[in-house]
């Protein structure tokens, strides 16, 4: 099993709040973690520094491959006052040929001319997670991607996921409800010092 | 390539983003002959000044949310994730502002010129000086915006503005040379000069800015 | 190897315990200096021959103008090395030092309208120095609101210490202002190469005046450093002993 | 009484909102020296056209988001949900823009008046039409920005260029007034019964606006 | 039992696409409703009705007291430039004297300093709840709030819209993820037509 990220002993701290120390952890291909942790542990910061946005104020973090990060955060990374369609032109996808049948399990195929502004909180959410749909990283970084989506999309998502994992993709995820994905666990409730 | 194509695109959709900046500038050069009545020969001299000033302003507002509203809806993460450096984004979109804001205002300041000073040869000369302006302008404000990214324009107008102040000195000294007929080729090489040292070491750092911000 | 000297050279600790060493012989010192060549330049010298007695305010506005400038360079110097080796006691410096700059700056521009009025017969024209200090005090203005915009103080230091660099082109152009515009104002009379333009009885105590004035605002940005320091490493154990 | 320290808590804490349009006025108004040289003649000519469309500029600038902020963070929402109109607040708003931009680039305006001109008597008499002509402005542009509130579109400025070019001339023929010596008393009353009229009328509407975008 | 609202025959649509069709239903005061349905059903469109933001197509709203509305959106209404302290200090409040406990139970006592901004997602979300919290209102609409919560702050927020129904004030509530809380339930899902 091929190791795809290892963090060592990070540690992260803002104005001398710290909200985790010496974390140490590695992902494997194939595997899942989910990170939890109450509002304000930490868990976004260290979704972050793993995607390599931010950087940890001490250890490190060696990735397998730089640049084969996805990353779905709090925020949907859409142009509201553009039309899906435009949208999802401007999304750097891998495959190609797979966007109508997500359009179509998601239920958006049929709002591609509408302004992203107009559609529904959950609607932009899915929008959003076609970025992770579509992509062909070996590592994919999600943080709460469940938040405002319905049942079903949440199955979709999940199967998803699922399947990633099958195919030797690493997988780390932060969400508050769980997810049905095989994965370990880290608390950062118990990581504050 | 794609990334010019992006840019583009959402420039182009976003009319507030590039019609805008060019509706105000129509909008200063038309009502600058207003308030001074038609006392045509105020008017000839008050002109540059008010070129000048209106471009300012005009760059300033246009790169208002260049990088701010990527930043909110979180598309300059996943660039930042992408790429190591962001420095070829930045410079993209400096350039597409300025092919699809900096040059149709070049070109309606010389046509305004022209209406104005009755001379083909001044509205000839300043198109070029115009077509330069308007990019550092765009570079520098950039660099402004960039660095107040979470906190407002305006933080990066009271930044960038001790740095566009000198260059509008310079632009002061091109009306005179133009006026009185001199040549102005040396202030041409000179703002180029500024220009292409600009280009290079800018969106160097504005890439580094937007990292810092973004962690 | 360089770095590693100057992250144990300046170390917030080291520093701080050499300036308090320090601090009060510079103080007395330049007091003692500006205070002499004050004396020496509004009771012993005779009035101008053209200004007349206005001309005295010189010695609170050349030092003022001279150090607002030497204020500005020595932020960039401290920007660059913090930049470069991310020393922490750099940054604090050039925090602690653009208020102090500021103030220079506009007491430089305040002496400098007084003194328009009886000169030039008006206390603000458009001339390119003084609008180039103006610039200058913008850029302080700037320089202070940039970092008190952010509250996380990291992010805060690494935008001061660019925007200082960046900015630091308009000093070659304030200095050269004279020089390229027509204006109403002085060019430089005290440089390196040329003999003085001005009279001795005025030069030696306009000299004092500068570096009095200089020594006074030293101790002024070592004051605010040494609070810099203290507010921003308040939680280190030896910030306490020392407190 | 709620509303307007609510108000001016909002806009004084944010520095681009209210010290960045002053401080924009500052440097257009310092700008435009350096733009002219020192021939000191041009510079009184070419002032009061700087300063009246510096003024409406500025003011475009700080009413920029004065709804979209609060419409954008569902601040809007809540008010519109509170209260059956929303005339109240946006008069509100108004006014505290006055009081903390538009009163501020009076006196700095009537200032630098003074500093050109050298005639303590000018700036005096421009003094009130500032004060009138700002509280103007900021109506109208509200009144454009409502407009457009979602739409990031340039409507808004489309709209209000109309309804500002005549004031401009109003503005002109004041100049000439005050230059030519002749009493600017009439301006000034027809300025107010502009500004009475807006007052008035405008907030009603840009609410009406509102509630619409609101739905 | 009083009754606090009536919606009669509502029907809503957009651009012609209908989102529900003769939506009839009455809140009595010391109920909840809970509406239910996928992404894009139209539940923040209802509440948006039902608190007076918008009208609907067809069909009336009745409320017993008109101006005693509090909503909570997916927007949160806070200034994110201005610190935890001062966008308190915005918030227009019947409860002043709990403001203190409410803040200690949802952990943002320690917060008071720091700017909005850089809350993270649940701090923020669980901010915008005190203006649930602390208010005096007979109506409370909620729009998914529990969005980005963790499970110690969703219990606050049930426990809290427990106690809200037996003091009388009468719930209307849309929710991907069920609360701990009685309720009816309207399923928008087969509302439309
Ligand atoms: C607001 C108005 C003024 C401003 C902003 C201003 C600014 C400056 C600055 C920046 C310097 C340069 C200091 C240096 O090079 O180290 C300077 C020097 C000087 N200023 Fe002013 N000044 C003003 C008004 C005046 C007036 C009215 C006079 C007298 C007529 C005056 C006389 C001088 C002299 C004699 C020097 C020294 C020049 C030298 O030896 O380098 N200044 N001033
Ligand atoms: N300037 C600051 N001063 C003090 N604390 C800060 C500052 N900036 C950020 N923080 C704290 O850092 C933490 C950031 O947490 P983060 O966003 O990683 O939380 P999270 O686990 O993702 O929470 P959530 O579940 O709410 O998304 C928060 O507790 C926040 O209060
Ligand atoms: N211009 C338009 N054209 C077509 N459909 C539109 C338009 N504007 C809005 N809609 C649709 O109206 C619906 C709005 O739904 P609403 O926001 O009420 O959903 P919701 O039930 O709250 O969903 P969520 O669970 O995702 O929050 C969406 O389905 C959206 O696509
Ligand atoms: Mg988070
Ligand atoms: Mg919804």
């Amino acid at each position: 099993m091929k190791k795809i990220l290892a963090a060592d002993n990070l540690c992260y701290s803002i104005n001398e709040t710290k909200l985790f120390q010496g974390l140490s952890f590695d992902l494997f291909e194939g595997k899942a973690i989910h990170v939890l942790g109450g509002n304000g542990s930490g868990k976004t910061s260290l979704l972050k520094i793993i995607s390599g946005l931010s950087k940890p104020t001490r250890g490190s973090i060696t990735k397998s491959n730089k640049k084969n990060v996805c990353f779905v955060g709090h925020k949907n990374a859409l142009k509201q006052y553009l039309t899906v369609e435009d949208n999802l032109s401007l999304l750097e996808v891998d495959k190609h040929n797979d966007i109508n049948a997500f359009l179509k399990k998601l239920e958006l195929s049929k709002l591609l001319d509408v302004m992203v502004a107009s559609l529904s909180y959950g609607q932009q959410k899915k929008l959003a997670l076609l970025r992770l749909f579509l992509n062909d990283s070996d590592l994919l970084v999600l943080d709460e991607p469940c938040v405002g989506l319905d049942r079903k999309s949440q199955d979709i998502l999940c199967s998803f996921l699922r399947e990633q994992k099958e195919e030797k993709k690493a997988l780390i995820f932060s969400s508050h409800i769980s997810l049905d994905v095989d994965s370990e666990y880290i608390n950062l409730d118990k990581a504050i010092s | 390539m794609k990334l010019i194509n992006f840019e583009f695109l959402k420039l182009r959709k976003k009319s507030r983003g590039w019609l805008g900046p060019i509706l105000v500038f129509i909008l200063i050069m038309t009502a600058f002959p207003l308030t001074v009545e038609i006392l045509n020969k105020n008017l000839e001299q008050a002109f540059f000044s008010i070129l000048w000033i209106a471009t300012l302003l005009v760059m300033m507002l246009a790169t208002e949310d260049i990088f701010l509203e990527d930043y909110n809806d979180g598309s300059l993460e996943q660039m930042a994730i992408k790429y190591d450096s962001l420095s070829g984004l930045v410079a993209t979109k400096i350039f597409v502002y300025w092919v699809l804001i900096g040059i149709p205002i070049s070109l309606i300041g010389a046509l305004y010129g022209f209406g104005i000073t009755r001379s083909s040869e001044s509205a000839l000369q300043i198109l070029p000086i115009l077509l330069i302006t308007t990019y550092i302008f765009l570079n520098v404000f950039s660099f402004g915006n960039a660095l107040s990214l979470t906190k407002g324009s305006i933080l990066g107008t009271l930044i960038t503005m001790p740095l566009v102040l000198p260059l509008l000195v310079v632009l002061g000294k091109v009306v005179i040379a133009i006026n009185l007929g001199i040549s102005f080729l040396g202030f041409l090489f000179l703002l180029l000069g500024i220009l292409s040292i600009i280009i290079l070491i800018l969106p160097m750092i504005i890439s580094f800015v937007i990292k810092a911000h973004l962690e | 190897m360089i770095k590693k000297f100057i992250h144990q050279f300046a170390s917030p600790k080291t520093y701080l315990f050499q300036v308090d060493r320090a601090y009060p012989y510079i103080f007395y010192a330049s007091l003692f200096v500006y205070i002499g060549s004050l004396f020496w330049g509004l009771f012993l010298t005779s009035e101008d021959f053209v200004q007349g007695n206005s001309y005295r305010i010189i010695y609170l506005h050349v030092p003022a103008s001279f150090i607002s400038q030497s204020l500005y360079l020595a932020m960039a110097f401290a920007s660059a090395i913090f930049l470069i080796w991310k020393v922490k006691l750099s940054a604090y410096l050039v925090k602690s030092i653009a208020p102090i700059g500021a103030v220079t700056t506009f007491i430089a521009l305040v002496s400098g309208s007084i003194w328009g009025i009886p000169t030039w017969g008006t206390w603000w024209a458009w001339d390119a120095r003084i609008i180039s200090t103006l610039i200058l005090f913008i850029m302080y203005l700037g320089l202070i609101s940039l970092h008190d915009s952010f509250t996380d103080y990291e992010k805060a230091d690494k935008f001061l210490a660019i925007l200082v660099i960046v900015g630091s082109v308009n000093i070659p152009i304030i200095k050269m202002s004279v020089e390229w515009w027509s204006t109403l104002h002085q060019t430089a009379s005290i440089t390196v190469t040329e003999k003085p333009a001005i009279d001795a009885s005025m030069l030696y105590p306009l000299f004092g005046s500068i570096i009095g004035f200089s020594g006074i605002v030293f101790c002024l940005v070592i004051l605010s450093s040494k609070l810099q320091i203290l507010l921003r490493e308040k939680n280190k154990s030896w910030v306490k002993d020392y407190v």
